[in-house]
């Protein structure tokens, strides 16, 4: 297949979200890599409620079929668990579907076929056949969104075996971690944030690819480690920053991929500053932020000095008022306080 | 383009008169809501995701006015007409549009959770067909305590190509139970068009014969005939001869979501909708009631008069308003 | 009790003598093998949750006869029959029942997910309709990639209650996909009989008819109808003319799972067993054959003897296999 | 309704497992709970796939229908996902149904209707409509189970607000907690596992309900503390059972409900001993063993001795075959090993 050449020719990883160079929105690097793909290779489809029409999935794919042709880039059904089987099907005999969802909401109703089905056929078939697919969803906030259009299910999957989970906040790693994706032979689900889509940011051309399972540094610091990912990490940033005049400095780890997990990065940070604040955009009891805090008080427990934090959301459903909703969500306020805590902890 | 089924406007129903006058006034004042809602909203403030209903007022109250205050109704996103044809209240409606405390969810539902449990909204779902499973939990309720109450669950033409759809009518078929699936088969899910997601040769209504049902497909625009054939529906309900289904044929003339119409961006043929614009459920009603003698210009201008009054009351109510506090966050997760 | 079919046995299809001996040996090596299996089981070496086919073989070769080698088919747990017709290892097989490293699943599968894709048996799932959605996949991929192969799904009468079922329907109708629904209805689901789970009045291929397939419902204990059925749907999937929706009437003779019939528990009536095991596949055929003069007696020990020391080599093979090592737990899972 | 006077009646939570009185299975301390609310409240129905064949559920459900009758005990279509939305209507119209799996893998089909509706709805009705149902599923194990029917889910749904997730291990638990889920107002998810299945135990006649989030001490000791739910809490008991003559003791912890936590007792044996060893039927990672081993880091940090481990299944599929099991389970061997590291610890 034609993704190994292409990819080894790439340089990306040697160079992390590069400061210079041809500025894209983060929907537009998508769009970009998704048209890469169905031009590197013939096999790859794009599919979806709406990925065809004038909307495009926020986007992402606008204009697709246009160019490569209503045979693969098509509407579908509203059938999301058929739909997963299908798309499972078809990547067990040499498609590779990428299969857009507005929402993670939506993708509860193929659990049967991404816990069951996708994410084991490999093992099942004794490593006969694989199953490369790409399932997209972009996590809802805000305009009452509400309950069921706004969830952030990545902890219900993260102890999935089999599965792949990215989760990336700039447009660089949108583009080169959907290339990493489609090129990826196991079932890959990527969950983008509304938020982020906002963003703009420098992004090569052409093909390149960010490896999936490995975070970076987005700052260093000395005072605590900050680790997350998509919107919570973004916040994080800016949050850190502020503090920068109080003399607070954090090492910001966004991890880009949830599962696999880069344990060396966290593990190598925490070792250095001692503390841990975990941050994910989704529910904090028995999600993200629970297994990364388990991971650090279990393989880098002799390091901490203090203890592991979280902030995500409480254990509350999404309430759909714009009021509420500001009570619902961490915001800066909630972040300079936390960092505070633990910086004066000991 | 669509074909249009042709309303038969020259019907003669045994219909009385008040009946007739009170679905064009309440059809009337569901078109006038939705459209002060549309020329609000570009202020902002109604903070949620409006479904807007021009287009299918009579699906709701031709089918609503063949229910009791007891019986129940559920429906998916498009909650507005459905919610106003079955009385719930329009303070409570637009207090939940602006968030505030006292919308008739607390502010935790928003345009897609529109309920008022008094008047028999028995709820909806933001998630296509979520609803049609639990409307026929609800019609079990009714037989189980053998209640003589009916359900009517309103899905539209892509709730069907959702599995939950065909589990939950073959198990409503398999114990006869008490309830009305109604679609609103308006060609269109979002930008998709019915063509892109169903087999051409394929009719919905017949889908769900071929699971054992009593089907019909109607005139979604033509309130006489949706009032008829509900009538038909939930008589066979109450006798305990279980569920029908109906495809009600309708349009509508917004866009998906939000203000305005969208069929400039391409996907809809905006002749399609003058076409359907032609079949107006309200004027089609109208020219029929001066036809019969039975309404009069004057008539309608009072109606006009007290819908607007009624109206800019309730903006009026919700927009002076409270918002709800921090605490409010954090009730009701889990009931006593 | 369940009414039954009348196997037309008289009928003089253009089947060629070497097909028919053919049907006749592998229903024949089929039973026998599930014989062998059953009078085992209760060593408690094979641990695997076994479904045993008596009653259903004349589905697997009739169908399987019509399709080439690189056609590809899937079912759900009630594997045995399927995996074999389609030509799947005996030995590879019974080494996985044995759970030895060198089964066709190396272990990981067992009985549910018996697998050979040299042969095209494409894949299993032991969740009721799983594998519809699936297989529905590959037939995209077939269509995508315009190969001249077709997929053939096995599912049960309870897999047409599961909603997926209907998506995959309905995708596989809209895109004319190059499949063959095959419902296999022996009227039960475990214990639970079809009239607890689909209204009475219901016929599960009048459901496909409803969703714009061509449909059948067939004797599926008759090799000739379904070999004949299957021919057209695969020559119309060959084609492009989308697919098919077959149902054929059958009988599982055994329990739901494991060795020998569970009648006596009173879910059903020994006599319905007893009823429908006159109406067994390879005597139908047998006595067919008899009559066209096409077999003899001495022909039938002749295949008796080949068959049976076929399967004492292979279990010997299974047997003397040697189990899987820790190791072997972590690999695969993940593909590179 | 009558289920306040009924448990109101009952003694039990002041008498916690008792040692003596009417020996029953567990399966039938199951059956008689279940025929004890049919009794009591006309409005509970129990259903499922088998449920008045001769199987019963395992013996669970065995001639239920004969004595209430087959309007309140009923045999349903394959329909899990539209048959848990018609449990949720119903509850919301004052029915109490109890709807019976063979396997949690089969819930993965529901979660649609469990994770977004059964769960959200008394918070979006802004608590106008409550949601009294039960879900039960017995996790399976072994004789080829394999990675579709031997799914241990809980970690996935620990997450999901407005739920309660029980896990018993003793007849006596499983009667009392059955009995109080049905009373509860909330839709509640029951796990057994098939192996607890088999046990046999003391069970009071009569209704009584155990307390839904409330764990207890199964043994007291000093070196350690190990928490967790059902069968991996049996096996918690006969290992450091078997350690004594090492002069090994430990707090051994029975959870019992997973959510809502009992979090009190864990944070109260934690400060006494120390160290803590989080056991679960389900995947390590990011499940239950992950919450609670990041909770202890959270709010029990200045108690911990060492690191928190936990024990529960690697980041694997089931595999079918009888071999590959015996390697993939924690057995007692592997509990004697981490026990005595974590002893030897300081
Ligand atoms: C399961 C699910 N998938 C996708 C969506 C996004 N969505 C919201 S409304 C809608 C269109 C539904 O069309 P239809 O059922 O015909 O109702 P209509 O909007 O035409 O009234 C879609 C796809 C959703 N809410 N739920
Ligand atoms: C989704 C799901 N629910 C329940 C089960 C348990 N189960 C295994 S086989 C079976 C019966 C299926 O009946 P049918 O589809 O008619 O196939 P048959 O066994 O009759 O060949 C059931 C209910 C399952 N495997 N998957
Ligand atoms: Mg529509
Ligand atoms: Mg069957």
């Amino acid at each position: 297949m034609p993704w190994a050449q292409a990819l080894i020719a790439s340089k990306s990883s040697e160079n992390p979200d590069p400061k210079e160079g041809r500025v894209l929105s983060y929907v537009d690097a998508l769009n970009e890599a998704l048209a890469l793909a169905l031009g590197l290779d013939p096999n790859v489809i794009v599919l979806g409620q709406g990925v065809n029409d004038p909307k495009g999935m926020f986007g992402v794919t606008t204009d697709l079929h246009k160019k490569y042709g209503t045979e693969r880039v098509f509407d579908t059904p509203l059938s999301e668990e058929g739909m997963f089987g299908v798309c499972t099907g078809a990547a067990m005999n040499g498609i590779r579907p990428v299969y857009l969802h507005n929402r993670p909401d939506f993708l509860l109703l193929a659990f049967n076929q991404i816990v069951s089905h996708a994410s084991k056929i490999h093992y099942i078939d004794n490593g006969k056949t694989c199953v490369p697919l790409v399932a997209w969803a972009a996590i809802g906030r805000g305009w009452g969104s509400g309950a069921q259009h706004s969830q952030a299910i990545q902890g219900l999957l993260m102890g999935v075996p089999g599965l792949k989970i990215i989760m990336p906040s700039t447009p660089y790693d949108a583009k080169g971690l959907m290339l990493a994706a489609i090129a990826d032979n196991n079932p890959v689900l990527i969950f983008e944030h509304r938020w982020c889509m906002r963003n703009k940011g420098v992004v090569p051309e052409g093909i390149y690819k960010v490896p999936i399972g490995e975070g970076v540094y987005r700052r260093k610091g000395k005072d605590l480690t900050i680790v997350g990912t998509s919107h919570s990490i973004e916040l994080a940033i800016q949050s850190i920053d502020d503090l920068a005049d109080n003399k607070i400095t954090a090492d910001v780890i966004d991890l880009r991929t949830i599962k696999p997990l880069d344990e060396k990065i966290i593990l190598e940070s925490i070792q250095k500053t001692g503390k841990i604040l975990v941050v994910d955009t989704g529910w904090e009891m028995g999600g993200v932020c629970a297994e990364i805090g388990c991971l650090v008080a279990e393989k880098g427990f002799s390091y901490l000095k203090s203890p592991v934090r979280r902030m995500g959301l409480p254990d509350v459903p999404s309430p759909a008022g714009f009021t509420l909703e500001q009570f619902y969500y961490p915001n800066k306020d909630n972040f300079y306080q936390i960092i505070q805590e633990m910086v004066t902890e000991n | 383009m669509v074909k249009v089924t042709n309303p038969k406007k020259n019907q003669s129903p045994k219909i009385s008169k008040e009946i007739l006058l009170g679905f064009y006034y309440d059809m009337l004042r569901i078109r006038r809501i939705e459209e002060a809602i549309e020329s609000r909203y570009h202020e902002d403030e109604m903070k949620s995701p409006i479904h807007l209903v021009m287009g299918h007022e009579a699906i709701s109250v031709g089918s609503c006015s063949s229910l009791n205050k007891d019986d129940l109704i559920y429906c998916g996103h498009r909650t507005h007409g459905h919610y106003l044809a079955k009385g719930g209240s329009l303070e409570g409606m637009l207090s939940e549009l602006y968030c505030r405390a006292n919308g008739c969810s607390g502010s935790r539902g928003g345009s897609m959770h529109l309920l008022d449990k008094s008047v028999g909204m028995g709820g909806s779902s933001a998630i296509v067909a979520g609803a049609i499973p639990i409307a026929t939990g609800a019609a079990l309720s009714f037989q189980l305590k053998s209640e003589d109450r009916v359900v009517l669950v309103y899905l539209g033409d892509a709730a069907v190509e959702e599995g939950a759809c065909w589990e939950a009518i073959n198990f409503a078929a398999l114990k006869k139970l008490p309830i009305i699936f109604f679609c609103e088969n308006n060609f269109y899910s979002v930008c998709s068009p019915l063509e892109m997601r169903q087999p051409p040769n394929v009719q919905i209504y017949r889908k769900a014969e071929g699971f054992g049902l009593p089907t019909v497909q109607i005139d979604g625009t033509n309130v006489l005939d949706v009032f008829e054939c509900t009538q038909e529906a939930v008589a066979r309900a109450r006798k305990g001869k279980g569920p029908t289904f109906v495809e009600a044929l309708t349009y509508r003339w917004r866009g998906h979501g939000g203000a305005g119409d969208d069929s400039a961006s391409g996907y809809r043929d905006p002749e399609e909708v003058k076409h359907w614009e032609q079949f107006c459920p309200i004027n089609g009603l109208y020219d029929y009631l001066i036809t019969m003698n039975l309404y009069s210009k004057k008539d309608k201008d009072f109606a006009e008069k007290k819908i607007k009054e009624e109206i800019e009351k309730a903006f009026e109510h919700a927009i002076s308003s409270s918002n709800p506090q921090e605490m409010d966050l954090y009730t009701h997760v889990y009931s006593q």
